[in-house]
């Protein structure tokens, strides 16, 4: 199965019924499947007639009560920013799909991980956060949207996935796991028409007073700590005597894993540290491998974004290296192993 | 086992396709798998071309740097190509429209008048399916019968009837190379 | 008297041309195959040419150039 | 004796925050006097605006959102489509419908999407302190247009109801004018229509409200009122645009 | 011999990317060779889609820009007022004029901006890969319309032509196709008579030309001649919708 | 002279002829301004029909060779975003203004420091990056604006003005000081319409192939570089003999100033570090100043945001503390003066 | 008998009612401020009122609850 | 010498003019000066309030805290800001349509009818320039002449015929503190 389709589906399979997006490569998969799959299931696909217009018919669904979702791919992501700025203000869960192609601009359709900072930092205006999975591989794509559309309701904070142009595009095996249920506080906020039984639904965004809006601000504030002390996620590999650290998310992680196990075939102890959140980031873990690695890089289709987030991780407390290509280029393990040739000679 | 091909030409001339049917043949044959296109066809024109793994262990990165084999349907193909295949490899040419000839000694070349003989068929559609036939028998990554399997699927029934010109543009292929 | 020269290689096969052409003198090869491998247009008899430009305006691609 | 006129159970009990004499509290009895009257209160989700009527989710005792400036008929899509069996209106000024949101409306309409716009047609941003509208009207003086609004520089008053009746997906359109009480009981039959053309599935509605803005306009409301009816009247006619039988 | 048909000299070298038999090459030739008729090659300034059309700027040899999906309007209106002496035309498919450009090219036409809009209706997304288009027809099979497109679920085509031409600074409007060469000479006219009253300062100017996309609806390039002629005519009717004297 | 007006009279002296912007409080007065003053100067000012058609015309404006700027406040950047990232791809001059109101959402419009993240880190797709002017009185604001011209023109980067609220909306006396004119290369670039003297414009932000995209990002990258090596300001204030280093922009540094003078009477050695840029960030500056200083402190009216450039920069050499109001809120001197006192009673 | 109840603390002054009032009995208070710092509505000659409504469908704020 | 204002009352009284002219009113008797709203007028009811610093020093922050003055034009912007003022410093109320008192005993506080005195020379609109006139005697932050400069400057020529009235309402205010 297309990676994309693998996200279409696992969408439907965690019982999303909402699906609102406008086309662009290379995601294009997602909203074709959901055109053929939603009426099966009644549920609805409608194409937006742009990517603003989506997010905006996610707010409403969402304000609904339903799972919903969108996805698209960097520019259409980019003008969805103020969109996503107000879901996460009014605290509407929903998922949104990122398969990254190469930019700035229009750019090129090839994979890329330059949308990070716009994912974890906050493309839009204002402090807020969105969950943030970054799969390595078809089947984890899948499973990461199964349980974004879980944790996205569960603390209402909408959830991202942000996966390159490989993991859309890619064919691989996928088996649709059942859903891990969590228990989900009632939707008593939703706008469903009122009979007096509750209070009425206000889906809003709007607080004109400091006070309040900083008593928003601080609200989310605390949905995110708690977020960030049990939704990381992470996978180490061959990290129980690496000297040396790698970090890298999706598909980039896959070829550094070819690069660690030649690596180790030079005798050259290098292990890898991959999100799975990259927000929340395994910042723990990784400060934590402080104590044993000698040297740490990050690698990633970008000039120099998730880097960031290992160096402040790292703190100082050891060199931290960077090996990037960006452009819709694919980085090799020749590559990264040069580079722990290069670490390994300094060491 | 871990067999990587690059199968790359113009877009249209169904070479996503091609690996396509190759990685479905593998899972049938309960391989691990991967099929990655260097892009989704928003562009026609250019170079299209895919990334296909077939291995007996989980595939690792699904990006091919060393190819066991490559197919080229074009010439701007074999120029970005020929360098990829791993010393002892295969290379696979549409010689209909690639005039060049390849480079590398290092390699098993297959020339292949793909187009023509897919005209000669009647639907220049097929060439991919010529050049599959040969690939196929000539590295015998996967067999042919779960290449039909792989062919029927994706024609489906509005199409079946085009089932038997894909067979014989397959084994149109294999004969060149057996 | 008129003459149609075409650009094989730019053709990319489509026929849009061969309908459009009042004296029905273009069609597909049959056996050329062009380097993007399309099967090029031909000109079946030159002489009945009336330079009537109806090829070059139907066709996407200025495969032609046409002389009177 | 009885009660011939209250406040509708429909508006809450927070006072507009509208500036004096500003008839968009006139759009909000309307609206909510209809909704009443169809029975609809517990079924109405309604789409506050970026604008003045940003609050109006305060107002209407009924489930509301607000929604992004320009994208209320996006997030009645998304509401309409959860909830198909309850009558989802937005509530729009011009600046929000007819400026930053017109792909949004236009899409509305085109997809027949069973919604109802209320278009606040004011001929200037209120919120925002007077800036020109896509509606300002020629030679309107504006803080955006301070030399009065020059067609060549930037063209003239667009007609909302006009362009949104070509579209195939609309089903009733019309044009109405809050300028005085007999102009007023015509606003509120139409927004029954609408909503009932809607509550019908008959594809989209809209009725647009010819408003007054005294503050940016720079006039008294009783002047506000008179401005109105003489200059808005004449460049927005009134009437119904489109009206889908069936 | 004296040549009487030859390529415009203000289309490059570069070879078209476009499907056999894709109507696009068609309309660059169209054009490009009312550019170069009007004398205005030196001063004509092109802005490009996001779609098939996307590379646009490579063909066209005059000042181009490639601009952001549905916002060429917009770049547009900025180079023109920059330069306004110039011709500046955007070219742009369906989903980017009247998808996610809508509001774009309705305040283009609404400010009367001097451009013109060469509007590639093909009832489809080309460059995505068969999409449905607001301009999609009832019925026609799409990726994202597998079982047809279905009014009641997302509307019917949308009729730019007929929508802009309600809109007061739009000064030529013309609906034009592409199936057989008369009509593509009256698409050239077309294109002229809008390119002229540009120049004159009308105001805003479009042609829409009916163009089809083999690839994506699934036939030879003659059977989609055949189709756009037998199924697009009939939504899309042709002629001129708006025409501005002084 | 209002913040606001001074922004965009000091466009209008340094040669901008081209606004075109969206009205959103609180930075009307910009635009408000501007349709005063353009037809005074025989410039253009046009209302645009939304953010997102302003940024395109701009886009449009800036190719045809024009000084040329747009103003907006939170919402309306964040949907500039994608017009953004394809000025930086076409490498288009242009200069940016964000009256920062208080988000996520609608939010309030108070003033805010929560876009930072947005302007530094790219709230568009794609790896690129924009001069960010951090101005903190009317007067700097004004002289910002000039110099972002300058510098726009000369890299080819688009310039962002980040400013909180206050800036704009308060009224401080205001000199125009000449532009600082630097030697600018032709914008041969430039869409003007072509007589083949030179080689034709072609704007232009899309190459499909990665070598070329690569090549353009690595491009901007050398680019970006060079304006980190060149353009970074900032302002040191008390910092001689500084034992807690405070590091603040905009108005929340003028706060912060009389803190610190408040803690010097109180014996606290207490400095400011001011970024004028906030990218390319005065991190050099910073790590010097962990050579002396015992403690950091960011202040920003955000939940935390230019913290993590302040973390980057000390990379772990001495603690990094945060004080931080959000929506809408301002912070006062007692406040950063409490945290100090905290500090000082720790060493 | 109509009467007209009138909640000055909500009325804005704005005169709106005072136009529409065919008996012309509602008037701006001379002396009178509300909270709000407006002068608000009043009526001068109850008996004269028809409940007709006017009135109160002209007034943006809900001042007035008729009664007959 | 530095003195910080706060003006607060319903947006449409009038309060941020008051507090710009006196920022004018510095700025022509060559004070630094700052003012800064609490938001621009986006918004209508509510309570607008703004900062006025007018210092023979260049002004640090311009937010004001311990206000040496605070106006309030109505009843939330008493209950606002009363507990600013610093010791010693004014409190200036509207008394006509606040009908609470100011509890604070350790500042002056000054209750001026400004609404009713202003309908008093038919126009509500001034009420804010009867509590500037109070607030201007009181203080002697800056001279009467300087804030009739700026009225002038203000109400520009199309309004010149307003002129006497607003000196009149300001006349009026300080009598009263006088
Ligand atoms: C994205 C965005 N752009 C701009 C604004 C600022 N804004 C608020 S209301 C408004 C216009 C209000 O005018 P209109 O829609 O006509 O409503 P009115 O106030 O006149 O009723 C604008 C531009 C915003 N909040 N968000
Ligand atoms: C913001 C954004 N959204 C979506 C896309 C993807 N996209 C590229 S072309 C296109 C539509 C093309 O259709 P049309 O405009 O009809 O042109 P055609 O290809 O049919 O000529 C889309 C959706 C994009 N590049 N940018
Ligand atoms: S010029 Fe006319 S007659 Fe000659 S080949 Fe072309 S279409 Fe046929
Ligand atoms: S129309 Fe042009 S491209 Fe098509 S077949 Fe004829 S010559 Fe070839
Ligand atoms: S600003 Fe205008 S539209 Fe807004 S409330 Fe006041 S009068 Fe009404
Ligand atoms: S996809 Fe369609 S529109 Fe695009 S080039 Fe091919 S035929 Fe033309
Ligand atoms: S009900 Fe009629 S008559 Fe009575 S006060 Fe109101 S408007 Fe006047
Ligand atoms: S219309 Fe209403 S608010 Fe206006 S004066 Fe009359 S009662 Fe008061
Ligand atoms: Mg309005
Ligand atoms: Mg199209």
């Amino acid at each position: 199965m297309k990676g994309n389709e693998a996200i279409a589906e696992a969408a439907i399979k965690a019982g999303c019924r909402y699906f609102f997006g406008y086309p662009i490569t290379p995601q294009n998969q997602i909203p074709e499947h959901m055109a053929k799959r939603m009426p099966e299931v009644g549920g609805t696909f409608l194409q937006a007639e742009s990517e603003v217009a989506a997010i905006n018919m996610v707010y409403g669904a969402s304000g609904a009560g339903a799972r919903v979702m969108t996805s698209s791919s960097s520019p259409g992501i980019s003008l969805k920013q103020e969109g996503i700025s107000y879901i996460a203000c009014a605290m509407l869960p929903c998922v949104i799909v990122n398969i990254m192609r190469s930019g700035p601009g229009l750019g090129g359709i090839l994979p890329a991980q330059a949308d990070y900072f716009q994912a974890v930092k906050g493309g839009g205006h204002g402090d807020y956060r969105l969950i943030v999975y970054a799969p390595a591989s078809v089947q984890e794509a899948a499973d990461c949207v199964m349980e974004a559309f879980e944790a996205s309701d569960y603390y209402r904070v909408p959830a991202l996935i942000l996966a390159d142009g490989m993991i859309g595009q890619m064919m691989e095996p996928v088996e649709f796991k059942p859903i891990t249920k969590r228990k989900q506080p009632p939707k008593d906020w939703a706008a469903t028409g009122n009979d007096g039984t509750k209070p009425r639904a206000q889906i809003n965004s709007i607080h004109i007073e400091a006070e309040k809006m900083s008593a928003v601000c601080k609200g989310l504030q605390c949905v995110y700590d708690k977020i960030a002390a049990k939704e990381t996620q992470y996978e180490e590999f061959m990290m129980d005597d690496a000297d040396i650290c790698i970090v890298a998310y999706g598909t980039t992680s896959r070829i550094v894993k070819n690069a660690v196990k030649k690596a180790r075939e030079l005798g050259i102890k290098a292990g890898l540290i991959r999100p799975i959140t990259v927000w929340p980031f395994p910042s723990e873990m990784i400060a934590k491998a402080t104590e044993k690695c000698k040297a740490f890089v990050a690698v990633e289709m970008s000039t120099g974004q998730m880097v960031e987030d290992v160096r402040l991780a790292v703190n100082g407390a050891k060199p931290v290296l960077f090996v990037g290509v960006t452009g819709g280029m694919v980085p090799t393990p020749e590559m990264v192993l040069e580079e722990l040739q290069d670490i390994e000679e300094g060491m | 086992m871990i067999n990587k091909l690059i199968s790359a030409g113009f877009g249209g001339q169904g070479v996503l396709l091609l690996g396509q049917l190759v990685t479905y043949a593998g899972m049938i044959e309960d391989k691990h798998v991967s099929w990655m296109p260097s892009y989704g066809p928003e562009m026609r024109g250019g170079t299209a071309n895919c990334n296909v793994i077939v291995s007996s262990d989980p595939v690792g990165s699904p990006v091919v740097t060393n190819a066991d084999a490559v197919i080229a349907l074009n010439g701007p193909s074999l120029d970005k190509f020929e360098k990829t295949v791993k010393p002892g490899g295969k290379l696979f040419i549409n010689s209909s429209i690639v005039e060049k000839k390849a480079k590398r000694k290092d390699i098993d070349v297959y020339n292949i008048p793909a187009s023509e003989m897919a005209i000669k068929f009647g639907n220049s559609k097929v060439t991919n399916m010529v050049m599959l036939g040969a690939y196929v028998t000539a590295t015998a990554v996967v067999t042919k019968d779960s290449i039909m399997i792989g062919i029927k699927k994706f024609l489906g029934k509005s199409k079946a009837h085009l089932i038997a010109l894909n067979e014989k543009a397959f084994d149109a292929g294999a004969k060149l190379v057996r | 008297m008129a003459r149609v020269i075409i650009d094989k290689e730019a053709c990319k096969g489509c026929g849009l041309c061969e309908i459009v052409c009042p004296k029905k003198i273009l069609v597909l090869s049959e056996s050329e195959l062009n380097k993007k491998g399309y099967s090029p247009i031909e000109v079946t008899d030159m002489s009945l040419c009336n330079a009537c430009c109806s090829c070059a305006k139907m066709c996407p691609d200025f495969v032609f150039v046409i002389e009177k | 004796m009885a009660v011939v006129f209250k406040k509708s159970n429909v508006i809450t009990d927070v006072p507009f925050h509208y500036c004096p004499g500003c008839t968009h509290g006139i759009a909000h009895r309307i609206v909510a006097e209809c909704i009443e009257e169809l029975g609809m209160k517990e079924k109405a989700i309604g789409i506050a605006p970026v604008g003045c009527a940003v609050f109006a989710y305060k107002y209407f005792d009924i489930d509301m959102y607000e929604a992004a400036h320009g994208r209320a008929p996006a997030v009645a899509t998304g509401a309409k489509r959860v909830h198909p069996e309850n009558l989802v209106f937005t509530y729009q000024g011009d600046g929000d419908l007819a400026s930053i949101g017109a792909a949004e409306i236009v899409h509305a309409a085109a997809r027949g999407e069973k919604i109802t716009a209320i278009f606040i047609n004011n001929a200037i941003y209120g919120m925002t302190n007077g800036q020109m509208a896509p509606t300002t009207l020629i030679g309107q003086k504006t803080t955006t247009s301070p030399l009065g609004r020059d067609p060549e520089l930037c063209g003239s008053p667009i007609r909302m109801s006009e362009m949104l009746a070509t579209i195939d997906g609309s089903a009733y359109i019309e044009r109405v004018s809050l300028h005085d009480v007999r102009h007023i009981n015509k606003a509120k039959k139409a927004v029954k229509k609408a909503f009932e053309a809607q509550l019908a599935g008959k594809g989209f509605t809209m009725v647009e409200m010819l408003n007054n803005c005294p503050t940016n306009w720079g006039m008294t409301p009783v002047e506000s009122i008179e401005w109105m009816k003489e200059n808005m009247i004449p460049v927005f006619p009134l009437g119904v645009y489109k009206e889908v039988q069936e």
